[in-house]
Formats: C-alpha cells, structure tokens, sequence
C-alpha cells in the first residue's frame, strides 16, 4: 500500500465535510474518486495534501503517518498535486513555476525532466517565459500537471484535471495518465465518468462526505456507480 | 484555496442590541449622575464625565471608518483628516465668536502679529454658518478626492496610503503657522460655545451627553442603513467590485455615497470632541493617529458596526485609564491586550459571541466545533 | 461644587499631599525634557527628608504626555482634577503650556512653568519660574553685537514653527528696528518641530554668511531633537562658530550628549543657569543630582544637569516655602504668600518672586560651547534683573 | 423590438494584443438573435478574450464591437455595457461571497437600471422575490437559499452564476465554460436551462469545451484558432472539419 | 669677483641673524612675560593684540620663540593657562610651569589661579595665530599643509610678512606655491594693482561665494580699470562655478534623501511588497539597527578600542541580524497566524511597535544615544564652488546602493527569491508544490527585518536615534513603495530617487515643508493616473 487513509474527517465550522472516509491506494496503481457536486472530493484530496487540518482520522504514506505533516512534507514525501482551479503562480514565468518546483525537490536529472514535461504539453515549451497568470485556463492547467510531474511524485494527485481543457488535450492528457500509471500511483477525481472508468484500477464514491462505494475499476458498470452519481 | 470571507457581514443582532441598549442607558446615567447626582457615592465627576464624552466621539469616528472599511472594503489610513476638519471647524468659531462677542483675542493674532483675522474665519461668529460648514467642507472634500480616486480605480492598499499621504499633507499645512489655523499651537482658549461659557457647570455633562446622543443615532441609523440593500451593495463591492461592474452597477456613487457619509460622521465626531477637550492641534492629523482609528475597528471586528463602537471605547477606555494608572506600563499593557485579541481571536472581539460565553451555563450542549484554520 | 469639596476633603484627610508633573517622556521632547520629572522627585525627596511640608508628605504623581501638545491639556485635567494635586509642575515648550493654559485657569490651579520663555503672557494660574527675553534672550543678543561678542551685525533666525520661536523672533525684529538696522539685515525660516534634516537649510545659512555686510549669526530656536540634527549637519558642512557663531536659544547641555563637540566650541547659548556656574550651592545641587540618579537608577546622566532641571527644582522648594508661609495648601493662599519670597538657587543667584505677578527674578548667562559638552561661563549678569512679561519691541 | 435572425453582437476587424503578444489578430464575428452560439477552439484562442472586450473588461488595439448592429461598446464602461443588456458568466465562476445565495440573486436583477438609488429603492418590490423564488427552482439551490455563496461547491457556483444571468435577463447572454466540473447528469440540466433560455429577443453564445454539451445546445459553431475564425457552421460538420480536427478536437 | 662676494652676502646674513637672535633673546624674555601678563589681563582688547603679537613675535624670534609662542596660544585655547596673583602658568599633568619661561613653577597652587575666559573673538585669533605657528614649526609637511590650509580659512593673525617669511622657510615645493597663492591673496588692498590682481586671481582659485563676496567687496572702492577687468573676470568664472557647484549639490543632496527614503522603504518593499504584511512596526525595525550599532560601538570601545573607527563596518552584520532576530520573533510569534488576515497585521504589528519603542524606552531610556563619527562619516569634502559632499550621506548612499544590489540579486537569481514570490502570491499550493512555506516566510520577513536594521545603522550617522525615531519613516518608507508599485524593488529605488530629487529641487524655493507637501501632492496626484504605481505588475488578474 501506497497510501491508506482511515476514519478520516473534516469540518467547515460545524458543516461536515468529510465523515470517516477510508480506503488505500496501491502502488503504481490508479484509483478514481467520484461523487456529485459538493460530495466532498476537493476537501478530501485537501486533507491529503495537509492543506487543512484533518479534524479525525489518520494518513500514512509509505507506511508513515502524514495525517499532521505539513504540505510541503507530504509534497516531498512523493505526493504532486494538480489542485481544482489550477492555483498555478501567476506572477512567476512558466518556467519558473516548473523550476521552482524542480530546484525546491531537487529531483535527480532535472533536464531530462524537464523535457519530458514539454514534450507531453507543448504549449508550455511554446510559453515558458510568459507570465503564468497570463495563460488560457485551459494553459494554466497543462501548467498545474506540469507542475505536479516536476516533483516526480509517487502520487500524483488530479482534481478534475481535464476540467476546461480542449479535446484534443484532454485525449493528451488521459494518454499521459495512461501511460503514467505504470510508473506512479494515481488518484483522480473526475466528472467524465467514461474517462475515469477506462483508466480506474479501483474506485471511490463520495457523497455528503462517505464513502457510500469502493471496489475494483473493472466492476465499476457492474456496481452501478454511473447510477450513484445521477439523483 | 479559497478561504471564505471570514468578515462578518451584517451585525449580530444580539451584540447590536446589546450596544444600543449600553448607548441608552448612558444617555440616561450621565446626566444624572453628573449632573444633580455628582455629589453622591454614585456620582461622576466632570472629569470622567468628560472622558465618557470624548470616548462617544471615537467611537462615533470608529463607526464612520467601520462604515466605509468594514462594509465598502475601503481602507482610510487617513480618517484623522475628516475628525480633524469637523474640530478645527468648531474650534475656529468658538475663538471667533470669543474674539467677536468676548473680546478675546486668539494667541495666533498676538504672535503672528495681526490685527485681524485672514478672510477664511469669515462668519464664523455664527454657528448655524459653522455648523452647516461642519458638513459641507468635509463632505466636499471627502466628494472631491473620494470622486478623483475612485475613478481612476485607485483601490485597496494604495487608496489607504494615498489617504495617508494626503492627512500628512493637512498635518504639514497646519502645522505651518502661515497658514492661518493656529499652526503648532492649535485652537485654545476656547470662551464659550452656543453663548454658554465654557467653563459652565452644565457643559461637561452637556457636551459628554450630546455625544452619547449622536453616536447612538448614528450607530443605529447606520445599522439600518447596512441592512438595507445599499450595505448589501457596498458589501458586494467589497466582496467583487469587478464582477458587481458586469451586472450593470456603476460602483462609483455608491462608493463615493458611502465615502463621504463616513468623512461626515467623522466630522461630526471631530466637532463633539474638540469643545470636550478644550484644544485642537495638528497633532490629530499625524499618521499614527489614523492608524489607531483603524486599529480600534479591526480590534472591535471590521464589517460589524458594534465591534467598531466596543474596539474604539476599549481601546480608549484602556488609554485613558492607565495612562493615569500606571504609565509606565501602559503600553505594555494595551499591546499585550491588542496581541493577544489578534492571535486568539481571528476576527477581533466580536469573535468573543455573547452566545458563546453563554454556552458553559447551558449544559447538554455540545459546543460548537472550532472553525478549522 | 460637590466634588471639589470631596478632593479637598481627601486630600485634607490623607498625610500626603501631591505634585504633578507634565513632562513628556516620549516624543521629541523626551529626551530632554524627561529628566525633569525625576528632578521633581528630587527636590520632593529634600522636602521629605525634613518632615514634608505642613506635616505631610510630599508625593509626586508623575505623566507622560508624549510631546503631544493636546495630551498635556488632557492630562493636566486628570492631575488636577482626578488626582487632585496641589500644583502642577510642567511643560517645556511654550505650546505646551498654552495647552494647559485654559485647563489650569478653569480650575484655578497652579502651574509652575520651568523654561525660558517668550513673556507676553501674565496668567494669575502659571508661575514663570524662568526667564522672558528681557532677561535672557535680548541680554545676549546684546552681547553677539558689541565688540568683544563678534559685533554681530547680520542675523539669519532659524526656529521650530510655533509660539515660542514666532514671539522671539518678533521681538527681536523690534529690538533691531529699534536700533535703526534694516531690514535686510536678517532673514526668518521655520521648520515643524521635530524636523530633522537641515542639508538645505545650512546651505541658505552658509550663502546667507558669505554675502557682504558684516558678521553674520543664527540665532537658533529650534526645539528638541532637532536641536543635536542642526548642529550635527552644521559641524559637517563645515562651519564653525568662528565664521557664523549660533545662539541656540534652548540648546542646553543635554542637547550635546550624543554629539561630539569639538568642531562646535564657541557656539552660545544663554540661560539663567549652566553647569558651570560657580558656587558651592551648584555644587551642592550636581552631588545630589547625580547621587539620586544613581540611587534611582534614573536613565539620564548624572553629571549633565540644565536649566529647566534647576528651575524645577526652585519651583518645588519654591512652593513648599509658600505652602508653609500659607498654612494651607490652598491654591489662593499659595499664590498669595508666594509674592516676595527668596530661594538660594544653584546657579548661585538668591533668586526670588516678584510681589505683583507670578514671574521669578533670576540672574542671566551666557555660555560657550567647550570640548566635552559643557557650556563655558562668557558673560553672567551682576545681579537678578526684573522680569518684564510684556516686551516693548512685541509690536515695534 | 428585435427581429429573429438580427445580428445582436457584430465584431469587425478586432485585434487585441498583449505587449508584443497578439492573441486576436484580425476577427470578426456575428452572433444573431434567436440563437444559440457556440465558441469553441483550442486553449489560448481567444475565446474569453473576445469575451473582455465585448464586456469592456479589455481594450482593443483595433476593430469595432456594436450591439443590435448600432451601439458602440467599445465606447462604453462595464457597467454601461451590462446595462445595454450583455450579461456574462466568468470561466473562473465569481460570486459574491459574504452575500447569501438569494443576495446574490437579487443583486443581479436590475429592476431600474437607470439609477442605483432607484434601483435600491425598487428592491421592496414583490416582484424581485417571485422572481428570485424562480430562478433558485430553476438553478435547484432553492435548499441553500439563505448560505452564504462562500461556501458552495464549485459546480454550485457555477449555477448560481448562471442563476445571476438569469435574472438579469440580458440580450446577449455569454457563457464561459458553464458546464467545467459538473456531473454529466448537472450537463445535461444546464443544457435543458440553456436550451429554454433561447428566444427570439435573446442571443446566447456559450463557450465551452465539452463537445457532446455543445452540440446539444448550439445552432451554429464558430471554431477559434489563434485569434482567427477557422470554421463556422454546424457542429456535426465541424467535427468533420480536418483543420478543426487537427487543432482542437484531436482524433 | 661677484660670487666671492655673493658668499660674504650670505655669511653677513646669516651673522646678523645670529646676532639678532642672541640680543633678541634677553629683550624676549621681557617681551614674553608683557605678552603673557597682557593676555592674563581679562582685557578684551589687550587680549587680542596679544595674541596677534604672539603669531609676528614668534615668527621673528626664530624657531625656539615660535614654540614657546605656540605653546601659549595652546594653552590658552585649551584653557589649561592660569592667570592671578600676578602669576600666569601653565597647568600640565606633571605639574605647572611658568608661561614666560616654561620652567617649572613649584609651590603654585593651582586651583587659585583661573583660567581667562575665551571668546569667540579671542579663540578665532588664538586658532589663527596657533595655525601660524604650526606652520613654523611642525616638522612633517603634511601637519604643515594641513596648517596651511587652516591658516587660508582663519586670517585674524596673518600677516603678509608671516606669510613672506613662512614661504621663505619653506622646503616643500608644491606647499610652497601654496603659501605664496595665499600671501599674494592677502594684498588685496596693496597699493600696487599688480599685487592687487594678483590677490584677485590668486582669490578666484578657490571658488567660493565667501571668495566672491570678498572680491566684490575689495572692487568697490577700485578706479583702476585693469584691477576691475581682472575682478569681473574672475567673479564671472566664480559664478560659474558656483552654478555647476549648486546643481551638483542639489543632485547630491537629492541623491543622499533618496538613499535614506530608499533604505527606509527596502525591508518594506519586501514585507509589505512582496509578503503583503502592512508592518507598522518597519520604523521600530530601523530603530532596533540603530541601537544594535551602538551596542556594537560600546562592546568595541571596551574591548577593541583599536577597532573603533572600524565599529560602523563591523556593525552591519550585527545591526542586520539584530533586527533579523526580532522580525523573525515577530513572525513566528504572531505574524505567521495572520497571513490569511492580512488586515489584521496592521492591529498586530502596531502593537508590536508599540511594545518595541516602549521596551527600548524602559530598558535603555529615551534619550539620543551617542555615536561616536569615525572620520569616514563625519566633515565632507569640498568639491566644487560651495559644494560640499558630506561623507555621513555618501556612507547612507553607499549602503543603500549596495543593499540594492544585493537583494536584487537575491530575490532574482536564487531559490529563496523565487519561492518568497510563490508563497505569497499563493501560500497553500506553494506548501503542496513542496516549499517549505513556514521557513519561507519567517527568511523573508526576516530578510525584510534584517534590512530595516542595516537602514538604522546606515541612517544612525544622520539621524538622532531614539526609541521614537522610527514612527518617522513609516509615511514616507510606504509611500515609496506604494509609488514604486508594490511588490518592485526597482520601483522603490526610482520612487526614492524621484522623490528625493523632486524634494530636494523644491525645497530651497518654497522651504522643507512645502516641498514636502508638493511632493506628496504630485504622488497622489500621480497614483491617480497610475493607479498601482510606476512599475504596476502587469498582466491578467
Ligand atoms: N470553505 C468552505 N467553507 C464551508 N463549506 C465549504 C467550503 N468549501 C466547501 N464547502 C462545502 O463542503 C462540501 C464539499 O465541498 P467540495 O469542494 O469538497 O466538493 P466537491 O466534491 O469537490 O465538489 P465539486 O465536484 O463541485 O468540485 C460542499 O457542500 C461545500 O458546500
Ligand atoms: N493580460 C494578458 N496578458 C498577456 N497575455 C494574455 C493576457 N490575456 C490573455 N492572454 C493570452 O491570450 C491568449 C488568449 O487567451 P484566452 O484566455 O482568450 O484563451 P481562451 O480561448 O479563452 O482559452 P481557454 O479555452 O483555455 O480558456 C492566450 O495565449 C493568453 O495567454
Ligand atoms: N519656551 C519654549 N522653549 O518653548
Ligand atoms: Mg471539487
Ligand atoms: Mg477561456
């Protein structure tokens, strides 16, 4: 196990946002989180990534308890966070938004790295020195994966990651993640049930903050989840 | 990741009641009990009679900043102009009318050397001319810099230290004695105000009365007025000026609306206090004085018009009292209380919920869960 | 009214009666002008050390005003009506005490003013403990214009924007004038108190020197802080006091601590009392200054002492001698046995109250700036001369 | 009154540019009446550029921009803009935070555009209530009413946003990215709500990336590549379109 | 044969000194003892010519009397010559000597003799004469040219004949010329008009105002026409070079402000610029520099007194880490919970100033400390006309520049600058991107801290310290960040240097206030126009 979450909970003032949600993720393996809006994704992938508090529960990584570390703890740990609404730094170049992200990892072969990460989005080879915040949405979330890679994550963490992004990229994208999975766990939040069942090794329903199913990719048709996700 | 609004937006009714009703009884207590009382174990005596006028007339200039801060997002570093015109103001007609109907000539005259006063002090013998000019200078000048910066979109930490600048310019002004207000040395000496000698034994309690008096219809006016839908505009404004752009509003006027009833209040505010301490300065203008007044509303909790009332009497309250007490310690004392107000409670006192203190009598009751930061 | 009565009443009934102080210690004038509060304390101490004064102790409730003008009327009302004092020591600037002024007169109280002042002013509620210019700035003007003081003949006043400094100044226009020296003999800038950085001013002062049409002098009005900022950017520009001599009308002693005066000897001052005044009674004074400030732990130096502090120290053993006279604590009953009453003061004068106003005859000198901070005796005047409250020249 | 089939929004010669960037070289662009518009393209575009300066939030380098084929708004502030009747969803959805859902609602509608006092004196009026009772039906956030919008979810917002369209009831009604981060079922219901929100004195045009949602709801597509129109029509021909295949929608 | 003869010239010369000097010798001594008794008199005016006799009187008693004489004006400038009783000696630690002779004075008790008192006159003449006589007896010619160049400043005891003899003793060549420029200044009212242009021209060299009213003041009276040629000639090349003089000065003048407005607003530009915190406490910061440079002077004056000079070098890093220490307090112990409540810095931070001005005051007191001005930041350097550069403001104008460079470089080329900029623009997604947002944080406030601290020692030459001597930087430090645009380091240095020169222009016209008021009016006026500053971080929002 990569990653096991247990019990875990989350309030907003006295809103439960998450109650007890459990589950873990293997190694190199790809786990989709799915659940209607307001069920809880976001908040939860938050927790994960130490950007609040969680209020109950635990989280190890790799065997160690991460459930107080800070973020950027849980970041060189091995988790790389592509955040819903892309949060990329506006003012810092492109480039610079992967380099710091390189140098403060100091990852082994950064060029390499590097060149890999523009190959697989080119537009940001094309824009490296304009300003992040000037970018297309659609840009700035090729930026935020991009980004997330630069650490060379164990898990890489996707909250709607295709979420206004043009076709064609977003058959990029789902390639790339495809072709990653092998190489790093993944766990994806996403509307386009399609997408995520094609690439799901296992899978998560969230609504109101539980876990209400969790199972197997390959059983996701047979367990009904498209069925959860509609009233 | 964004993080919701923490400002509160409209006043807990609660806390708001609770204040107007303190405001009453006031209004009750201290002319009685400065007045035929004064003498008994109960009484007040001037001195803090006066105490309690001149700390009416911050909190009313807490509430005028609050109004345009908390509610519009306006931040003033440089409310000091506003209170400061309403003083200078009342100063000028009370020597005026000394020098006219009392034959006191003002210091300024003697060392400045002139035999008359310059052109400007023209008419301010009368008070319904100065009263009415309490209103309009402030409010136009408040009209004409409020129109120029908010037009040129001139917002947010930039407005509030051009509006410092601009107070540090009027201090700068005044200062100078040539320029015709007193310089250094102020306004003093003050004879009589509305015929009634200064020193006469109703005007303490008068005056301190008179404050109590506005700041309540103010504070309640101005609650009402932040419940009515233009509060929910300026808080709009606060909130996403841009985006209130793209649904028709033209946020100028009610900016500028707001802007300058706050530069008014704090006029008026300026006109009660000056005749209650008896001096008026440039002193009121320098930078740090301004920064105070923002400091009594962010300690009372920006965005609720009672936590600016309670942050400007506590922190006035606490000024007064132990500058007499123990002066040494005083500063010590209030940054102790301002740091500790800051680092556990996150939006200033009014986190501090009536209910909440309440909570430990009710029993069979969970407590509410801390909000997670 | 009833609560006066009750603050009598009290103080009538404890066994100690109180002396306040307003002297800022904070601000532009603190360090200056916070030494007083601890001279006060002082010379109560002395009284104590005798048995106090009708029996009672003296106890010194000391504020600081923060050299905030209106918080020195603010303040003055507390001592005086919250914490019911006797008498009210305080102010330094003149700007100051015209604050209070109306605070002290409303409540006939009593103010005892320590500093050298511009006169024009004759309040029954203010002891002028120190001199007007008739007795301290004009004697030394006097002196910058005869043959052995520089013969002085042009004068560029520079001052802090306020009463003092404007009432000074227009009086000595009118002393000029009326010794026939034209107009185009001086020149007149202000800067706001506190101001610090006189580059260009000592520029205009340095082409103002090197025109034609005799010996050029400054004579100085700044107050506070700026006082050491002047000299300093005026040693570094590079003019002595050979070439332009300044008269720093309120440059003491204390002003110099942090300065090193070598390049600034020769520079004047003139007070009713230096340091370096001779006599055994000045000697007396600086032991005990500098015992107290080592018993107390006081945060200023023991071996600097300047007018003010002696005036204050007069002041209080000035108002004990009238209480006693009196019998009474009584504002009134002081002031009356105050007329005509002598006190032997440090600077070696036996210095006294003038019968029909509240002022003090004192003596005058006139100082030179040595090497190690000190001012050096010029010129001390043979006896106490009368103060005049209102100037001639005021309107001249 | 406009007739059907009029051109609502007429874009002529624009160029935009950012520093030495150019986004819009050269475009123009017809939205008419009646219908419903989809913009599409790759990330970079344009599309929310176009946006900016029809809602007067960017200044062009060059070109005209006119309503109902007369006014000006290039000529015009935001809130004039608003007023002529152009209402706009922003990509990142914004709502007024501190305000509850129903505020928002009801700061949206403009009863009395012409003056703020009057507007502000109008919101007693009972109309504005049945009105925004409608609108949160519609936008299904009727049980959240009294929240404030701080706290809703992403997909939530993005309705109450549309919601606040609603209520403003504009002649040309822009949509950016409505339906980013919604469930394909909450797609759908936007797409029934965009759908009714055609009429013949209404222009919408709807940007947005999610091809079988445009499809549903669009009458016409014009596909933005680099600033320049690469295709208009249909969308089912558009798919056909090699350029547009080989630049947007990939295989 | 005329070169025997010239021989016997020279020997003639040097036996009728000789001789002079041993029948000078008794009348000398008579002559000191009137000299001394005159200046012991307490009469002004008998004073005086004494001590103008002493500089003429020494000079011709030859090298022994010029000592003697040197030694008298000393001793009476120094105060340390004690007059009474009909006795005048000289106090010196191993006891007093007689002033006529300088042997010692035994059984004198000095503490009844007093010293006369020194006026201003007195002390010019007597610095005068005591400059004449170092020239004639100093030994390296460097204490020489320094006496010299005194001398051309205190003329009350110089007399072309001293000047004559002074040239004629000299050995050095090239301070020779400079005595004979100078003995030829001074006949300016010579008979001759050849010596009279000759003072002119020899005047004009040094161009001054002082030097042009003296010309102007000798022409008034002229009827030579060739004298007045020469004096208008070389007033006009006076003048001009006082006007190159006066705009050098305005712009260094403008400059050295700038430097201080700049350094002022630095640690700012990074605190409230870069990480969004309104610290109110900045000038508090400035003030904690300053008192650890004092810190750093007394530590050194009790253990290295050698090193003093050196104590404002040595004091940088300490002042910079001194105030590092306090921010990074400041930050770990209520700023880092505020970063999402940015309004509420200002409550906090006002409260810490308040508590840091007020800690100062108890522990250390309020008054000025004393600074000790080693050479490099005290006088100035007479550069050109009336232009002085006074080296307190060139040691401000240095630091600042190289503060300057210094975090530019910092912020732009390493890691930290990069991360300071992504943590504030979006501190949550900075911890997940794997910054470590806390230590970021407290390094950059306290790299803004440090900065503040190094403004106080560099601002301590010019500026009285105190506990208050911070409140007065904080309208103009954030007015030269907001004008700069917020967030830009080099819009802080063209705001300082903007303001700083605008100020400087305006100020000799209309005065420091009204320059200052103007000034901030044409920045509020100019923030209207560009209303995020003049360098406005571009680009969408
Ligand atoms: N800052 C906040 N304060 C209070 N409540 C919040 C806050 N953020 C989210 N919520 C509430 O918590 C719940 C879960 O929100 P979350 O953003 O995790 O949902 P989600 O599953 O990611 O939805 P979406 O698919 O729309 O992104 C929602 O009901 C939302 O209203
Ligand atoms: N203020 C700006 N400064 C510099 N470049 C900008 C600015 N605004 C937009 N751009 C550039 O203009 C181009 C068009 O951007 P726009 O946001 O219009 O694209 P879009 O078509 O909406 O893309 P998406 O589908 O990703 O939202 C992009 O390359 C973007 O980087
Ligand atoms: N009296 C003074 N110095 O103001
Ligand atoms: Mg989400
Ligand atoms: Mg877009």
């Amino acid at each position: 196990m990569l990653l096991t979450i247990s019990n875990l909970s989350q309030h907003y003032g006295s809103a439960r946002a998450l109650d007890g949600v459990g589950f873990s993720v293997d190694k190199d393996s790809c786990t989709a989180v799915l659940g209607r809006n307001g069920a809880g994704k976001t908040t939860l992938l938050q927790t994960l990534m130490g950007l609040m508090p969680a209020t109950g529960g635990r989280i190890e990584l790799d065997g160690a308890d991460i459930t107080t570390a800070p973020p950027h703890r849980r970041a060189r740990g091995g988790l790389g966070y592509v955040p819903q609404g892309r949060e990329i730094f506006s003012d810092l170049s492109v480039g610079q938004n992967i380099e710091i992200v390189l140098r403060n990892h100091r990852v082994s072969e950064p060029d390499a790295l590097r060149d890999e990460i523009v190959t697989l989005f080119p537009v940001l080879g094309e824009m490296w020195h304009r300003r992040g915040g000037d970018l297309s949405g659609g840009q700035q979330q090729q930026l935020a994966i991009g980004r997330a890679l630069a650490s060379r994550p164990k898990m890489l963490i996707l909250d709607e990651p295709t979420e206004g992004i043009q076709p064609s990229i977003v058959q990029a994208i789902e390639d790339a993640i495809r072709d990653l999975k092998g190489r790093m766990a993944i766990l994806l939040v996403e509307q386009y049930y399609d997408f995520a069942r094609s690439v799901a090794d296992a899978y998560v329903v969230l609504d109101r903050g539980r876990v209400v199913k969790s199972g197997k990719g390959a059983d996701m048709e047979r367990d009904g989840v498209a069925d959860l996700l509609t009233v | 990741m964004a993080k919701i609004q923490s400002d509160a937006r409209v006043d807990r009714p609660l806390l708001f009641r609770i204040v107007a009703i303190c405001l009453l009884a006031l209004i009750v207590a201290v002319p009685l009990l400065g007045g035929p009382l004064s003498g008994s174990a109960l009484g007040l005596t001037p001195y803090l009679a006066n105490i309690i006028g001149q700390i009416a007339t911050f909190a009313l200039l807490a509430l005028a900043l609050d109004l345009i801060w908390g509610f519009g997002g306006i931040l003033s570093l440089g409310h000091g102009l506003f209170f400061a015109m309403g003083g200078y103001l009342i100063a000028m007609h009370m020597l005026k009318a000394g020098y006219v109907y009392g034959g006191v000539t003002p210091d300024i005259m003697t060392f400045m050397g002139w035999t008359e006063l310059p052109a400007y002090w023209f008419g301010f013998e009368s008070f319904p001319y100065a009263f009415v000019l309490i209103l309009l200078v402030p409010g136009l000048v408040a009209f004409l810099y409020g129109w120029m910066s908010f037009r040129s979109r001139v917002s947010g930490v930039y407005f509030a230290i051009i509006t410092q600048a601009l107070t540090y310019v009027a201090m700068l002004l005044m200062y100078r004695n040539d320029t015709g207000f007193g310089g250094n040395n102020g306004m003093t000496g003050f004879s009589t105000l509305l015929g009634v000698p200064v020193g006469a034994p109703g005007m303490v309690t008068g005056l301190a009365t008179a404050s109590l008096v506005v700041l309540l219809l103010a504070f309640l006016a101005c609650g009402a007025l932040m419940r009515s839908p233009f509060g929910r505009l300026l808080i709009a404004i606060r909130d996403d000026e841009a985006r209130l752009r793209f649904l028709g509003y033209d946020t100028l006027w009610p900016k500028l609306a707001a802007w300058c009833l706050s530069g008014v209040l704090a006029a008026i505010a300026g006109a009660l206090y000056v005749p209650q301490v008896g001096i008026i300065n440039p002193r009121l203008l320098a930078p740090e004085v301004s920064i105070e007044i923002a400091v009594w509303v962010a300690l009372g909790g920006r965005g609720a018009l009672s936590g600016a009332v309670i942050g400007a009497i506590i922190i006035s309250a606490l000024k007064f009292w132990l500058t007499g007490f123990v002066p040494e310690a005083w500063p010590f004392i209030l940054a102790g209380v301002v740091l500790v107000v800051v680092t556990l409670l996150p939006n200033g006192l009014l986190d501090l919920k009536p209910q909440r203190l309440l909570a430990p009598l009710r029993r069979n009751r969970k407590p509410a869960p801390e909000p997670a930061e | 009214s009833p609560w006066v009565a009750r603050k009598a009443f009290a103080a009538a009934h404890s066994d100690t009666v109180k002396l306040g102080c307003l002297f800022s210690s904070s601000g532009t004038m603190a360090n200056i002008e916070g030494r007083l509060n601890y001279v006060a304390r002082m010379a109560a101490e002395e009284l104590n050390a005798k048995g106090g004064v009708l029996g009672k102790m003296v106890e010194v409730v000391t504020t600081d005003p923060g050299s905030d003008w209106p918080l020195y009327a603010q303040l003055g009302r507390q001592l005086i009506q919250q914490e019911g004092v006797a008498a009210t020591f305080g102010c330094w600037t003149s700007v100051s005490r015209k604050s209070v002024l109306p605070v002290v007169e409303q409540n006939d109280a009593l103010l005892y003013y320590p500093l050298h002042f511009e006169g024009e002013e004759n309040s029954k509620n203010v002891v002028y403990l120190n001199s007007p210019p008739s007795s301290s700035v004009l004697p030394a003007v006097e002196y910058l214009m005869s043959e052995e003081g520089g013969s002085a003949k042009r004068f560029f006043m520079l001052g802090s924007d306020y009463v003092w400094p404007r009432t000074i100044n227009q009086q000595l226009k009118g002393y000029w004038a009326s010794k026939g020296i034209e107009a185009d003999a001086w020149r007149e800038e202000y800067v706001p108190v506190g101001h610090s950085n006189f580059q260009t001013l000592i520029n205009e002062i340095r082409a103002f020197a090197d025109q034609p049409g005799g010996q050029p002098v400054v004579i100085l009005t700044v107050v506070g802080n700026s006082i050491p900022d002047f000299f300093r950017e005026y040693v570094n520009q590079g003019i002595s006091a050979f070439d332009v001599p300044v008269l720093g009308l309120d440059a003491l002693e204390a002003d110099f601590e942090g300065l090193d005066t070598t390049a600034l000897v020769g520079h004047l001052n003139c007070w009713a009392y230096l340091q370096n005044a001779p006599g055994a009674r000045n000697q007396e004074f600086l032991s005990a200054w500098a015992n107290y400030v080592n018993a107390n732990g006081v945060p200023y130096r023991p071996d600097v002492a300047i007018d003010p502090m002696v005036s204050t120290y007069d002041g209080v053993h000035l108002w004990a001698l009238a209480a006693e006279k009196a019998g009474s604590f009584d504002v009134p009953a002081v002031r009356e046995a105050s007329a005509g009453l002598t006190f032997a003061c440090p600077s070696g004068y036996e210095i006294s109250m003038t019968a029909e106003n509240t002022y003090v005859k004192r003596g005058v000198f006139i100082g030179s700036l040595n090497e190690s901070q000190g001012f050096d005796i010029l010129w001390q005047s043979p006896d106490t001369p009368d103060p005049v409250p209102f100037s001639p020249y005021m309107n001249a | 009154m406009t007739a059907p089939g009029a051109q609502a929004i007429q874009i002529d010669g624009l160029r935009v540019s950012f520093g030495d960037f150019v986004a819009i070289p050269q475009l123009t662009f017809i939205a008419r009446y009646g219908e419903v518009h989809g913009v599409i393209g790759p990330n970079g575009a344009g599309k929310t550029t176009m946006l900016d300066v029809i809602t007067g939030k960017t200044r062009p380098k060059a070109g005209t921009v006119r309503l109902d084929g007369k006014v000006d708004l290039l000529g015009m502030d935001e809130p004039a803009i608003a007023l002529a009747g152009v209402g706009r969803k922003f990509q990142k959805p914004s709502v007024f935070e501190a305000l509850s859902v129903r505020e928002n609602l009801e700061t949206a509608l403009r009863l009395k555009p012409r003056s703020i006092l009057a507007e502000i004196r109008s919101w007693a009026d009972p109309r504005r209530g049945t009105r925004v009772a409608e609108v949160l039906e519609e936008i299904g956030l009727s049980d959240l009413a009294d929240t404030p919008a701080g706290i809703l979810a992403h997909g939530q917002k993005q309705w109450l946003e549309i919601g606040m369209l609603l209520m403003q009831r504009p002649k040309l009604l822009m949509l950016d990215e409505p339906v980013a981060g919604m469930t394909e079922e909450e797609t759908r219901h936007t797409a029934d709500l965009v759908r009714r929100l055609r009429s013949p004195e209404r222009a919408v045009l709807v940007i947005e990336h999610d091809m079988a949602f445009v499809e549903e709801i669009a009458d016409r597509v014009t596909v933005l590549h680099e600033g320049n129109p690469i295709f208009e029509g249909r969308m089912a021909d558009a798919r056909q379109d090699p350029l547009v295949r080989q630049v947007y929608l990939g295989r | 044969m005329p070169f025997r003869f010239l021989r016997l010239q020279g020997f003639l010369a040097a036996a009728i000194l000789l001789l002079a000097t041993l029948v000078a010798l008794p009348a000398a001594a008579q002559d000191r003892a009137d000299i001394v008794a005159e200046i012991c008199s307490g009469d002004f005016a008998a004073q005086q010519s004494a001590l103008s006799r002493l500089a003429g009187a020494g000079v011709e008693a030859g090298s022994e009397g010029a000592l003697w004489a040197r030694r008298i004006v000393e001793a009476f400038e120094g105060r340390s010559l004690r007059c009474g009783d009909g006795l005048a000696v000289i106090d010196t630690p191993d006891g007093p000597l007689r002033a006529s002779t300088l042997e010692p004075a035994e059984g004198v008790d000095t503490s009844t003799l007093s010293a006369p008192s020194v006026n201003l006159r007195l002390r010019a003449v007597a610095a005068s004469a005591g400059a004449v006589l170092r020239l004639f007896t100093e030994e390296s010619v460097a204490a020489r040219a320094e006496a010299a160049a005194y001398v051309d400043r205190r003329r009350e005891a110089l007399t072309p004949e001293i000047l004559a003899a002074a040239v004629e003793r000299e050995t050095d060549a090239a301070l020779r010329d400079t005595l004979s420029t100078l003995r030829a200044s001074l006949l300016l009212a010579d008979p001759d008009p050849v010596n009279r242009i000759a003072a002119i021209e020899a005047i004009a060299q040094d161009a001054t105002l002082r030097n042009r009213t003296a010309i102007a003041e000798a022409l008034a009276g002229e009827t030579d026409a060739a004298v007045l040629a020469a004096g208008e000639k070389a007033m006009a090349g006076i003048d001009r070079t006082l006007a190159l003089g006066k705009v050098l000065a305005t712009l260094y003048s403008g400059a050295s402000y700038a430097s201080v407005l700049f350094l002022a607003a630095l640690g700012l530009a990074i605190i409230f610029g870069l990480m969004g915190v309104i610290n109110l406490a900045q000038g508090e910061l400035i003030m904690i520099g300053a008192y650890a440079a004092w810190f750093t002077q007394e530590a050194i004056r009790a253990a290295l007194p050698g090193l003093l000079d050196y104590y404002l070098i040595l004091a940088i890093p300490v002042s910079f880490l001194a105030a590092a220490l306090v921010g990074l307090l400041m930050e770990v112990l209520v700023i880092r919970r505020l970063y999402d409540r940015p309004l509420m810095t200002l409550l906090a931070t006002w409260a810490i100033s308040l508590l840091l001005i007020n800690t100062v005051r108890v522990t250390v007191g309020s008054q000025n400390l004393e600074f000790y001005q080693p050479a490099y930041v005290s006088g100035g350097f007479p550069v050109l006309g009336d232009f002085i550069m006074t080296s307190n403001r060139l040691f401000a104008i240095a630091v600042a520049l190289f503060a300057f460079i210094a975090v530019v470089i910092l912020l732009r080329r390493s890691l930290f600058g990069m991360n300071v900029r992504a943590v504030t623009q979006n501190r949550a997604m900075a911890g997940a991107a794997g910054i470590d947002t806390r230590r970021t944080d407290m390094m950059a406030f306290a790299l803004g801290s440090g900065l503040a601290g190094l403004a106080g020692l560099a601002l301590s030459p010019l500026y009285n310290v105190n506990p208050g001597m911070g409140t007065g930087f904080i309208v103009d430090s954030f007015m030269v960040v907001v004008l700069g645009g917020v967030g830009s380091l080099v819009g802080a240095i063209v705001a300082a240097l903007g303001i700083g020169q605008i100020n400087v222009v305006i100020e000799p016209i209309y005065g420091a206030v009204a320059a200052k008021v103007l000034v901030l009016l044409l920045v509020i006026v100019f923030i209207q126009w560009r209303p995020e500053g003049l360098f406005a971080p571009k680009g969408r929002r």
